[in-house]
């Protein structure tokens, strides 16, 4: 057990989708019960669906490198979750993926970079903000956090998606609430939450 | 719920279209409803799409004088860029194809992403967002105006101008006419269940109703304590004459959410023509019924499109789709 | 509820049923719901009638090919006399005039009394009464089986006829034959709130279901833990051919009683084509939708009706009402 | 007060027609709940518009005679009430009214024998019998009573109603229910009873 080095492989990141996976077949319908309380009750059953796909796929087949594993997954959930958390999950993690190219390992300095260009990709199709009551919420202070490591990003980003609560909302289907949509959680960002305790989770694993 | 499991809803619900209207080509397994004489020749295609969980929109519009094909997304989730994709390459008949999309933000990301795929394909594609819904404002602050109840007047009205041989362009423009000329406001008494969560998506105590809702189980924009028929008629057409201040006779949508008895939908289109007299607004043309509708949710909505000759000509053309059929 | 007060529900509606439906004549007053151009030369009129809440039967089904004329109730009341004595007068234009009778102690009372009514004033009177629901056993021990979703059938393929020009024996012989080759069966997952009531006419638990249910809100023969679509497709169509045996293909109605979202009811109709075809039960021709409802009831039923070939032939002839349009 | 004499006139019938209709009006809403367990909930709705109807009608207009009186109230439920009831207590109160003919006054066996031509007219229009779980099982105890007076046929008519409840329905809606039926008292043998109470009570003010 324990942190070895901090070069991660193809397998690193299928690890980490297949974590990804089990969280969310966990953790779905608290997903879609805090997305019924401000949105139209499919968050859950989304990720689902999608990150099982994901699984499966990578179950089937493991790509070379772990760029490739991510765009893999990306594209798995473009064309299996629809919905807004299909296309912006499914960008995060065909642009992180695309920003590793096609080397066979990455270090983790590398990661954070792609992961950054990730996000970004998530704000640019979704022209959202921090702030805005959505994953980014999440994403952002966990990627800011990253430079200290997996647990920080952890920390972070458990508490970006609670911080959420107290936000109105400006994205997505939530701000269609005006100030109701004050006091929940945002779906997106709870289920970012877990895509990064995932990575943590597995980075400590290692 | 009369359902198997939640998971196989929407491919149940397919097979059962299929069954029903043998007219329609039905692809369970990719989800794409299409007309079965697609690609019509010499004329542009129409795609809709959007969760399921509002039928008969979509699929139940498909049909000459209407749309080509249909994409069922997952309950109330968005369909995803390859359903929309593999519709086009089925209709397109080289007059290239219009997208309608209801303003959401995963219909739109999703539709977008299907443009660049079709495009890549070679088939020409515009596409209309529909964001008649007045209860969103529409602002920095949201993510636009919501489409509902007008989606059937985009898609009735561009579909028989396609139908007539109109080119892309000029679909096109008909399809933004008619959204820029048409705004809705829609009220719940009940919420709805979806199959994955299994109960209401929200509570409202018997007694309440929300104002300002959509077709998605999400809440409205305030509750109140229950209004009278004859009050819910003067709130939502009056919301909707704030914004639209209508200069010609209207084309109106008196729409049931799914729950609600025809026989209180007749009693509430009274009411609706009631104030629309006294608000000196003239009816060209009235529809009454559960077309774009949210599962089991009680209550209504309110659409109106004002109408010019000219669209007034494309809503009385021939339509024969499995919900909306007349002239044929 | 969306209504004003219970005691203008049904005044309200047929208000609403005039704004919406230029092509009727709606006596709001007497309740009476006639074809604009009735009394149609040479035709024999046909009339139907019954409690409100079932809507869009009957008023939904007035219209060339169908009915003459609707005598709505009060809401799950049958009609006064006088609603039907006034509805032969309106149409008959010297054939006579079929009355379209669902059984019911009731219905059947006020009919005949209407009828008695109506041969006063020199009408010539045939009346059909509809059976259909194989729930209720046809007993002494009881007030017969129900007429429930066979009503459609029997108004559309008789209405059919009528248009046709055949005299009064002729379209009595065809609504006898349809009504005796015609068996439902009913389920529902929810009761229904009637206005007078405001809440639900029975308590059925979550995660119950009542087999064997009317369409007046009454509860079933049966109370059960819910059961998946597949099973009540089997339990439905099973119930309906331990009555009818088939030995030809069938007219199929995949029924909603009103609160069922179109999404799970055509799910369910890919089930009953399921178990129709490993019943070896060809089916003909199909109808899927909320036409013989009651309120908001959650439920479905099924409809067959054995159809040689004269009755296809009359089922697929033009026919344009509010709720069923085809050909034109 | 008290009983004086056993003659009834024209003004006694219009007060057992009101006396019925305010009945009704304040037990509209059980008759509706006895209707919604077992039938379809529209009872006392129907009741209250068809007596209603009949208290307007008489004091609009008195006719001459307690035969007449009887009539125009059976036409008025007749053609305002609809359902079973309508056509059964209309043809029960025209039938009785036809018995009594034109004659000014009726003594009490007059009207009991005018009476049980209504009874008949109801056995004979819905071909029910007692023991039926109808209307019946009131009427025909409360009248085979009133030879003994009003209070014993009040007092037969409710219990009459009460024994509705072990019985399984065989004739109207009920019926459908089968063994189901059993356990509820008929609403319209409840109704009925409402009607010989206030035939008893107007017989005791005179
Ligand atoms: N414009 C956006 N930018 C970033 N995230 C968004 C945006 N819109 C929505 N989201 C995220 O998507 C989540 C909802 O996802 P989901 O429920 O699967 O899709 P939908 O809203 O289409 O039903 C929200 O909770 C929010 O975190
Ligand atoms: N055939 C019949 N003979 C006598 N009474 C009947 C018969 N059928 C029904 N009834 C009475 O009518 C009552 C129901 O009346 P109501 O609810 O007003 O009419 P409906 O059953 O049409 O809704 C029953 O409770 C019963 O007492
Ligand atoms: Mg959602
Ligand atoms: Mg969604
Ligand atoms: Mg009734
Ligand atoms: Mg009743």
């Amino acid at each position: 057990m324990g942190k070895e080095r901090d070069v991660r492989d193809a397998e690193f990141i299928r690890r980490w989708m297949l974590a990804m996976a089990e969280a969310v077949e966990s953790e779905a319908k608290h997903l879609t019960d805090l997305d019924s309380a401000i949105g139209d009750a499919d968050h859950g059953a989304n990720l689902q669906r999608g990150f099982t796909a994901v699984a499966e796929a990578l179950r089937a087949e493991l790509p070379a490198t772990p760029g490739a594993v991510l765009v893999l997954a990306g594209r798995q959930l473009i064309s299996k979750v629809g919905g807004a958390s299909g296309p912006l999950y499914g960008s995060l993690l065909r642009a992180t993926g695309k920003a590793l190219g096609d080397a066979a390992e990455a270090d983790d300095a590398q990661l954070r970079e792609a992961l950054q260009a990730g996000v970004d990709a998530v704000v640019k199709l979704g022209g959202a903000q921090p702030g805005d009551k959505t994953m980014l919420d999440t994403l952002v202070p966990a990627l800011a956090a990253l430079a200290d490591g997996y647990p920080a990003a952890r920390a972070a980003a458990e508490k970006g998606a609670k911080d959420t609560i107290p936000l109105q909302a400006r994205k997505g289907r939530a701000s269609y609430l005006g100030e109701r949509s004050i006091g929940h959680e945002d779906p997106g960002a709870a289920s970012s939450a877990l895509l990064i305790t995932a990575l943590a989770e597995v980075a400590a694993d290692v | 719920m009369l359902i198997n499991v939640p998971e196989t809803v929407v491919a149940d619900a397919l097979r059962g279209i299929a069954a029903a209207h043998p007219e329609l080509t039905v692809d369970v397994e990719n989800r794409v409803v299409v007309r079965r004489d697609a690609p019509v020749t010499d004329k542009v295609g129409l795609i809709s799409g959007g969760g399921s969980g509002h039928e008969p929109l979509h699929a139940g519009f498909v049909g000459p004088g209407m749309l080509d094909a249909a994409c069922p997304g997952e309950v109330f989730t968005s369909p995803v860029p390859d359903q929309m994709a593999r519709a086009a390459a089925a209709v397109d008949a080289g007059k290239g194809v219009l997208f309608i999309v209801k303003n959401y933000t995963g219909d739109v990301m999703n539709f977008d992403m299907a443009m660049e795929l079709a495009e890549d394909e070679g088939v020409q594609v515009a596409k209309v967002l529909v964001n008649d819904d007045v209860a969103v404002t529409d602002s920095l602050y949201t993510a636009g105006r919501r489409g509902t109840g007008a989606t059937l007047f985009v898609e009735k009205l561009a579909g028989a101008a396609a139908q007539e041989g109109a080119p892309l362009e000029r679909v096109e423009a008909v399809a933004r006419q008619v959204n820029e000329a048409s705004r809705s406001f829609g009220v719940a008494l009940s919420a709805c269940s979806t199959p994955a969560k299994g109960s209401p998506t929200f509570d409202l105590p018997a007694g309440e109703l929300e104002l300002g809702i959509g077709i998605h189980g999400e809440p409205g924009r305030e509750r109140r304590a229950m209004m009278t028929s004859r009050e819910i008629a003067d709130f939502a057409v009056d919301a909707v004459l704030e914004d639209l201040k209508p200069t010609m006779p209207v084309l109106l949508l008196v729409n049931g959410m799914g729950a609600t008895p025809l026989l209180e939908l007749y009693g509430f289109n009274a009411e609706v023509h009631r104030v629309l007299a006294e608000r000196k607004v003239p009816v060209a043309r009235s529809l009454v019924g559960n077309y774009v509708t949210s599962l089991d949710m009680a209550g209504c909505s309110v659409t109106l499109c004002q109408a010019d000759e000219e669209l007034l000509r494309l809503w009385d053309a021939p339509v024969g789709t499995p919900a909306l059929r007349w002239g044929m």
